[in-house]
């Protein structure tokens, strides 16, 4: 267990995350904390993948006219940050999404407890 | 021209879904000709999409000059083509079923309603056309969130199941996105055909698997495959009347087809049922769901929740069928997706007619069709047959091909099933059948009934038609599987 | 030539035709069809006599019936020495009926039914003579049941007859259950039907055995012979009324007096010992069942007359000593004495049909108010020619069975032990016939009918005013002086109608000896006359003395006469233990459907969802349920651990 | 083009009618117009029997052409001396199904007229059918044809009814499809009737495959375990229903039976045919005994059905000329009496809209024409002699003797039983004095109900009397197919040992 500390932390905090996200979402009743949790998880995902461009040694992936151009090794992988990036797009919008409903929701039940809108739509 | 229809494919109703709420902001009755304009055109383009992958092989459509695999890649192919015309159709239909709905219901919201309709419809062109992984999660992501807002869009009390939806629908896509971050880090690439290459070589790792179980169980919660369809009743039933043809027959097939193109052309075959067996697993699964899901519809009495339930149902089916290993099981799971698709959207046409004109929502409620609508009254039957499985219909050739397909495969659990779900889907549909000719006298007509709108039962006779003429042109649909869609490796 | 002996059958079938179909439109008239076709026929039936006489058997093939497999049905009729005679006695009968009913049931509103059944029914008591076939005898037997039932259930008004009619039907459907059998195990036996092939087959199967315990792996093997001799016996049982199907005959006195003359005295029931005799070189090879066939009928001949001494109803006496009288033919089959049996049939047939006749007659005028005690004028002449008939019909047995050569014929069977039992029988039996013959008689006039006509308002005084008693009366003295004429001449020519029958029942290795006449007029003939003519002043004598002799009895007698009066309690004990434990069985059936019916409300499906459906786990009312979302967890969890050990 | 089509024009001829009805509203040109195309397929049907070569024992009229390819499924139709009798019996209980609803529909009688021709059509088509995957797509839409016919007409329970008569009949159709794929699996890829009885199956397949098969004909037939869905089902359709219902489809399970169970699985035919023929035994007694205590005219006769098919399941399979020869005429005449029963009691309910039999008595007073056929259909359906199911059963029974004397005894008490309760029924019907004062007046039968049972009633004595020509019309099929199941050659068959 140690090494997995050791070599690779990046993993464990990204589980950690991504459990806790989910943790919250279950366990919260309150229909804005589940969003909360729902966007760590989505974070935790990204830096999953941040995570995987890392490289030691390595410069940013641009090449600017001034600068000779390295050795692709040297840089560090850009992909998975363009990728994440459209991701942050796509979360941030679920997110806008989700805010817009909770707020019709309050309006329709003035509350935003999960117990307290499943009682009054009996 | 041809090299771009892939482009065209996914515009058409994206630009749609932009110029409604412009035009649709001086003049509000601008808002259905366009959407239904795009998606004439959209149906007639996917066809000839379709005729020519057929005929010439997959096109595909790189953006901004990059070659694959680096490049995005759109690709249309037999499979993404007849997709493609499905939805299109499918979705064309519904719209066109939507309009008086659309009146009623949310007379405040047409804009939105057509606008979100055109983007969810181009969002899962996206999905059906995307050529890589991560596209393919962007696009579900834009249609799911389009489909959320669809479900949500009359306020009250679709917004708790919207809610519902959208927070198991995120975990989904976070899942899915995981999986491909997994995959990505063994091959790096993210597109398919460049990972089909790839991947042999890293089979071993647990990495690829573990991806893949995360993509599974997030497309699963998309596809609403038991037991992940936690969102999915509710999301049909308190949905607008008017959204549901369109998010039943559509939203939920394109997940399944996600998954059937990672699992077939991605892994490809041999892989997904020897090395890495999800497929046995997902065959278990998948009979599992068709009887609980059709078990749970028996005692509803909400018709939309019974639909809901036997969505549920079907796509224990679909999915027992592609996991049969065999051509032929294969070439029924597909079919049985495209009669769903059209059963389906029927099926909820006709509780959106039913409820537009007599507020029926209950199973029994549905008695008042006898009077006055026999129309929409002979579109459900007809549907619900195919549902069940009588024979000319859709229904009975998709349920006769995966017979033959666990047959053949000597899946004899698979058999029973089918078998079992069949006489579960009997048992509800005809228990509703009981109910509309009860002996009970009708209860009295709200005074003024109008006649049926002409959208209405224009677009539930062209299902019903459609629904008859697949299954009487099976033949026909199972040689174009054979021929142009089935993967390579059974 | 030969064809025109089919028209001896198909003129009564003609008759009813037009009479079903077209009897509405001429419904006082319908006689006018039924009488010619039935004259017609006799007038055929003589020929065919001096033909048979002349040129012995004819036999007029018909079609064929049915083809499958190796079983072949050819229809035909075989006309023979024995046949012949029915014929005679039927279409005679019949003819005679059909005139007495054509004044008799004149205010009747079924009158064109009426005449339509009894021609059909004469049609079909034709064809069972005639049938050259088993299975073609079969199905006319079943058609004159039909018929039978037809007629019972005429005064369909009255609940009785339903009942009765019902009850005839069954208990011979029954019965026929071992004809059935019967033919079937024959065809299997001899691969054919006909009857004459299987008659000449007969011997040469004598030794074949059944094995009828094989379905329970057991070994019983009965000689198929005896086997299909009792089961055909079974049939007869129940046509001719024989302990225990005899239940039937006195509820069909239902049926117009007419009917119970042609129908329940003079032709259908006569059908059974018609069967024996046909069938004689068959039965004959079996000692057993020839046993059993004596048995049963000399049971039944004493049994119904024991039964008819207490019964007050005339009809019933005369059903129960019809069933008397068939007994003793049947007993007289079982012995083997065929010819006797069948002298008696033609010789009781006619006394029978005479005798209902006459009481139909006096029925009528007893009924009309005139009963019971008011019975001087009207009545009297009846009187003389039912009492005349009652000695007659008393003397009968005697007259048949003590004379000419029954001692040698049953003699043939070769069981002499039985001798003595028969004469015994025979001698009680022809007491109590006398007996109960004279109190039946008697007891209409003191007791008064007990059924028949209902007191409706259908036959008021001017209808009886119309009907001519005349031409009734002059038919039954006709009728009475031909059978006295035909059955003296009969008695006292009897070699020469056993030589005449003789033909009819030759079987290999038994030949009618000469020498048969030599016995005749023995000393037994004079006894039996003896004890009749006692029986007859007995029952004069306790008549005399009182009308109510229960009240006279001692207790012990008392008892007998209960049980007497009760026919034995056979039908309580059928009822009890048979019919009642069936329709209990059947409706205990039908409730366990019904509750298992009542418990699948399945079916039914009420309105509220099944509890059950909320107990589901995965149906909680929560948002996000709980269980999915662990599910995800364990995976995550699980799954992150496997990459990162990688 | 009509010469070499005329099993298709069978097929299309209702179908034509049932165009013809989408356009018509009339109520009276409704009935015509249905009334001429279910005659004209009669006479159609008659034509083909005048054509049809009785010497030959296969089928004869085929027509073929390959419909879809992909699937192995064939158009074609053909038909030999047994399905003969089956679409002449189809084609005349359709008219006769048609004059006995022409008043008495109250609704929507142009969609009545229409599910009835659909039914002709497909009970005709499973008939016909050569090609098990038509077979199953006629017999699947027999069941939903006659569902709704039920559940939209019908008598007052028939929701519950209806839905126990479709979920059984699905079920076995389920069964059946499974069979029919297992077939084509096992079997070399083909769904073609002919081919498949050449081809030699395993013990092991045989015996699965069969009891497949089995159970999907025996739910139709039915047969008794499988027969709680008969009593409801008879008892609530409309007359019109009752009558296809009993009157041809349940002949569709018997027919199944002969067509393909015995020629395709002969080793496992006989393996069962033990257990089968006491399920037939059992289902003669078992019926008798439940309709002897029925409150209920249609439940009745339905019950008495149960018992009428336990003789041609009984004859079936014995395995004999005389036995299954018995069995199609049983088939024939089952049909024919029953469906005549049905209408008689139709009549009845529609002048008082009683079916219980405590609420009639006395009829022969104000009714006597309708008596006088009731009666004779009454009888006939205990096979009195004179009527056609006395040939029937006694070549049913003669049959049986070849494989035991016990049965034949026990199932002559059925027939025992039968009389009790049809005689039963008639002496509380029938005889005695009218129950109500309204029950005196009800007026006799009008021409047209006249015209739907007098054919009937002539046929049931003209078969009795001479049942030579049908007897012709199978026998040449009945020996080939005992040939094909027990492997005799045609002269044992018609020459089979005096015992067994």
């Amino acid at each position: 267990m140690a090494d997995i500390l050791l070599y690779r932390p990046h993993f464990v905090a990204f589980i950690i995350l991504f459990l806790l996200g989910i943790y919250i979402m279950v366990v919260c009743l309150n229909l804005v904390k589940k969003l909360i949790g729902m966007y760590i998880m989505q974070t935790s995902i990204m830096l999953f993948f941040i995570t995987l461009a890392v490289k030691e040694d390595s410069t940013i992936p641009i090449i600017l006219p001034s600068v000779t151009a390295l050795a692709p090794e040297a840089y560090a992988n850009p992909l998975p940050h363009v990728l994440m990036l459209t991701a942050i797009v796509v979360g941030v919008s679920t997110l806008g999404v989700s805010l817009a409903m909770v707020i019709a929701l309050y309006r329709e039940y003035n509350t935003l407890e999960e117990d307290q809108i499943l009682e009054k739509m009996k | 021209m041809t090299s771009s229809l892939p482009g065209f494919l996914f515009a058409i109703p994206f630009f749609a879904a932009i110029v409604i709420p412009v035009v649709g902001f001086t003049n509000q009755k601008l808002c259905r000709p366009i959407a239904l304009g795009a998606l004439v055109f959209l149906s007639i383009v996917s066809v000839i999409g379709l005729s020519e992958a057929i005929s010439h092989g997959p096109l595909s459509h790189e953006f901004g000059g990059w070659a694959p695999p680096i490049g995005i890649e759109w690709v249309i192919d037999g499979l993404s083509g007849l997709l493609m015309v499905a939805i299109s159709v499918v979705s064309l239909i519904a719209l066109v079923h939507a309009g008086p709905l659309v009146e009623k219901e949310l007379s405040g919201r047409v804009i939105p309603f057509y606008s979100l309709s055109l983007l969810l419809i181009a969002a899962l062109g996206g999905m059906v056309l995307a050529g890589d992984l991560f596209n393919l999660f962007v696009f579900l992501e834009i249609g799911s969130l389009a489909s959320y807002v669809l479900v949500g869009v009359a306020g009250g009390r679709s917004l708790l199941s919207a809610y519902r939806y959208l927070i198991l629908g995120t975990i989904g896509a976070s899942l899915y996105l995981l999986g491909v971050g997994y995959f990505y880090a063994e091959t790096g690439t993210l597109n398919m055909a460049d990972m089909a290459l790839r991947l042999p070589d890293v089979l071993d790792s647990r990495a690829v698997l573990t991806g893949l179980i995360f993509i599974v169980l997030g497309l699963s919660i998309k596809m609403g495959l038991f037991p992940l369809h936690g969102w999915l009743p509710d999301a049909y039933t308190y949905a607008p009347d008017s959204c549901t043809p369109l998010l039943a027959s559509v939203v939920t097939k394109v997940p399944l087809y996600a998954f059937v193109r990672i699992a077939f052309w991605v892994f490809g075959m041999a892989t997904v049922t020897t090395q890495i067996p999800i497929l046995v697993v997902l065959g278990w699964v998948g009979a599992v769901a068709a009887i609980v899901g059709a078990y749970r519809a028996i005692w509803q009495e909400n018709f939309k929740r019974m639909l809901a339930y036997s969505s549920v149902s079907s796509m224990g089916l679909i999915m027992l069928g592609f996991s049969l290993g065999t051509e032929t099981g294969f070439a029924g799971g597909l079919f049985y997706l495209l009669a769903d698709t059209l059963m389906k959207a029927a099926l909820f046409g006709v509780a959106g007619a039913a409820s537009y004109q007599y507020g029926a929502s209950t199973v029994t409620d549905l008695a008042r069709l006898r009077r006055n609508m026999p129309w929409v009254l002979a579109a459900l039957v007809i549907s619900a047959l195919s549902m069940v499985g009588i024979p000319p219909t859709a229904g009975f050739f998709g349920k006769w091909h995966l017979v033959v397909g666990a047959l053949e495969a000597e899946k004899y659990f698979a058999v029973v099933a089918i078998l079992v779900t069949s006489m579960l889907t009997a048992l509800y549909f005809f228990r509703m059948f009981q109910r509309v000719w009860a002996e009970e006298s009708l209860p009295l007509v709200e005074p003024h009934v109008l006649e049926t709108p002409f959208p209405i039962k224009m677009s539930l006779g062209v299902l019903t038609f459609w629904i008859i003429a697949l299954g009487l042109g099976s033949d026909l649909v199972m040689g174009l599987i054979f021929e142009s869609v089935i993967p390579k490796g059974f | 030539m030969e064809f025109v002996y089919i028209f001896i059958p198909l003129l009564p079938l003609l008759a009813f035709v037009v009479l079903a179909l077209g009897g509405s439109r001429f419904p006082s008239d319908s006689h006018k069809i039924g009488i010619p076709a039935i004259a017609g026929s006799f007038i055929l039936s003589i020929l065919a006599f001096v033909q048979v006489l002349k040129n012995g058997p004819i036999d007029v093939p018909l079609y064929t019936l049915l083809e499958s497999g190796n079983l072949t049905i050819d229809l035909g009729l075989h006309i023979d020495q024995l046949t012949v005679l029915l014929l005679l006695l039927v279409t005679g009968v019949s003819g005679v009926v059909h005139l007495y009913s054509s004044r008799y049931m004149i205010d009747d509103p079924k009158y064109n039914r009426f005449f339509a059944v009894i021609a059909l029914f004469t049609f079909s008591m034709l064809m069972v003579v005639m049938s050259r076939n088993l299975l073609m005898l079969y199905f006319f037997w079943e058609v004159m049941g039909l018929c039978s039932y037809l007629l019972i259930s005429h005064a369909a008004d009255r609940k009785s007859a339903g009942q009765a009619a019902t009850k005839a039907f069954l208990v011979n459907a029954v019965a026929d259950l071992g004809f059935g059998l019967g033919v079937i195990l024959a065809f299997r036996t001899f691969g054919t039907l006909d009857i004459p092939q299987i008659l000449e087959l007969a011997p040469a199967m004598a030794n074949d055995t059944v094995n009828v315990l094989a379905w329970m792996g057991l070994d019983l093997h009965i000689r198929s012979v005896t086997l299909i001799s009792l089961l055909l016996f079974t049939g007869v049982m129940g046509k001719s009324a024989q302990i225990p199907f005899h239940v039937w005959l006195p509820f069909a006195m239902e049926a117009p007096t007419p009917v119970s003359a042609l129908i329940h005295a003079a032709t259908m029931v006569n059908a059974g010992p018609f069967l024996l005799v046909r069938l004689s070189p068959l039965i004959i090879l079996s000692p057993f069942a020839m046993t059993v066939i004596f048995i049963i009928g000399a049971t039944t001949a004493v049994f119904a007359g024991l039964v008819s001494l207490t019964q007050s109803d005339i009809k019933k006496i005369l059903a129960y000593s019809t069933m008397s009288q068939i007994g003793f033919m049947v007993m007289a089959c079982g012995l083997g004495a065929f010819a006797v049996a069948i002298f008696h049939l033609l010789a009781h047939g006619c006394y029978k049909a005479f005798f209902f006749l006459s009481t139909g007659n006096a029925l009528r005028s007893v009924e009309q108010g005139l009963g019971h005690g008011d019975h001087e004028h009207p009545v009297s002449d009846d009187m003389g020619i039912l009492y005349g008939g009652a000695l007659l019909l008393a003397l009968l047995p005697p007259l048949v069975l003590f004379s000419g050569s029954y001692e040698y014929l049953w003699g043939v069977t070769g069981f002499i032990s039985a001798t003595i039992g028969f004469k015994v029988i025979g001698l009680i039996t022809v007491f109590v016939t006398s007996q109960y013959l004279f109190k039946g008689v008697t007891s209409l006039f003191v007791h008064g009918p007990k059924t028949y006509w209902p007191a409706s308002g259908q036959h008021s005084l001017e209808t009886q005013s119309v009907r001519p008693q005349l031409l009734n009366g002059s038919i039954l003295t006709g009728l009475f002086l031909a059978t006295v004429f035909v059955g003296g001449l009969l008695t006292l020519f009897w070699s020469w109608f056993a030589d005449f029958l003789a033909p009819a029942l030759t079987f290999p290795g038994v030949t009618l000896g000469e020498g048969a006449v030599e016995h005749g007029f023995p000393f037994w003939l004079v006894v039996s006359l003896g004890v009749a003519i006692a029986g007859w002043v007995y029952a004069y004598s306790t008549q005399v003395r009182s009308q109510h002799q229960v009240s006279r009895a001692s207790r012990i007698s008392n008892r007998w006469y209960v049980l007497f009066w009760n026919k034995f309690y056979v039908d309580e004990i059928y009822d009890t233990y048979i019919v009642n434990p069936i329709i209990r069985l059947a409706q205990r059936f039908s409730r366990s459907a019904e509750t298992r019916e009542m418990r699948q409300s399945m079916w039914k499906f009420s309105l509220q969802t099944m509890p059950l459906s909320d107990m589901l786990v995965f149906a909680k009312p929560r948002l996000i349920g709980h269980n999915i979302l662990f599910l995800i967890f364990g995976f995550v969890f699980i799954m992150s651990l496997l990459y990162i050990l990688s | 083009m009509l010469s070499n089509h005329l099993l298709s024009w069978l097929l299309v001829l209702p179908s034509l009618g049932i165009g013809a009805l989408c356009c018509i509203r009339d109520r009276e040109m409704v009935n015509r117009v249905a009334l001429a195309s279910t005659l004209l397929t009669f006479g159609l049907s008659v034509i083909i029997w005048m054509q049809f070569d009785f010497a030959k024992a296969d089928m004869q009229f085929v027509e073929r052409f390959e419909l879809m390819p992909t699937l192995k499924v064939q158009y074609a139709l053909g038909i030999d001396g047994i399905s003969l009798i089956m679409v002449v019996l189809t084609a005349l209980l359709t008219p006769i199904a048609v004059l006995c609803s022409w008043n008495t529909i109250k609704t929507n009688l142009h969609v009545f007229m229409v599910l009835i021709l659909l039914l002709e059509t497909a009970t005709l088509g499973v008939f016909l059918s050569l090609n098990l995957v038509f077979f199953y797509i006629f017999w699947e839409l027999t069941m939903v044809c006659a569902y709704f016919l039920m559940v939209v007409w019908g008598g007052p329970g028939r929701s519950s009814a209806g839905l126990k008569f479709v979920l059984y009949s699905f079920g076995g159709g389920l069964l059946l499809l499974l069979a029919i794929l297992g077939l084509y699996v096992q079997g070399g890829q083909t769904f073609d009737l002919v081919t498949l009885s050449d081809y030699a199956f395993s013990t092991s397949t045989q015996y699965w495959l069969f009891l497949a098969f089995f159970l999907a004909f025996a739910i139709k037939v039915p047969m008794i375990p499988f027969h709680a869905w008969l009593p409801g089902a008879y008892a609530e359709s409309p007359t019109a229903g009752s009558v296809i219902l009993a009157g041809a489809l349940s002949k569709m399970g018997a027919y199944g039976l002969l067509r393909v169970c015995l020629p395709l699985f002969p080793e496992a035919s006989i393996y069962f045919a033990p257990f089968i023929l006491w399920l037939s035994i059992a289902a003669i007694i078992y019926g008798g005994l439940m309709a002897l205590a029925q409150t209920d005219l249609k439940k009745l006769v339905a019950y008495s059905s149960v018992s009428h098919m336990g003789f041609v399941t009984l004859g079936i399979f014995v395995f004999n000329s005389q036995g299954i020869q018995g069995a199609v005429l049983q088939m024939f005449n089952h049909g024919i009496i029953t469906a005549a029963l049905f209408i008689a009691v139709g009549q009845l309910y529609d002048r008082t809209h009683s079916r219980a039999i405590s609420d009639y008595g006395g009829l022969h007073k104000p009714m006597p024409r309708f008596v006088a056929l009731f009666f004779l259909f009454s009888v006939a359906a205990f096979g009195l002699p004179g009527t056609s199911n006395f040939i029937g059963e006694f070549l049913v029974l003669v049959g049986t003797s070849y494989v035991s004397f016990a049965m034949v005894i026990i199932s002559m008490g059925g027939i025992v039983l039968a009389a009790a309760y049809m005689l039963w029924m008639l002496q509380r019907v029938v005889l005695g004095e009218p129950s109500t004062e309204a029950a005196k007046v009800l007026p006799d039968l009008a021409i047209r109900e006249l015209a739907t049972l007098i054919p009937l009633a002539i046929l049931v004595l003209c078969i009795g009397l001479y049942p030579g020509p049908l007897m012709e019309m199978m026998d040449a099929s009945v020996t080939h197919l005992i040939h094909q199941t027990t492997g005799l050659q045609v002269d044992e068959i018609s020459q089979l040992p005096l015992r067994p």
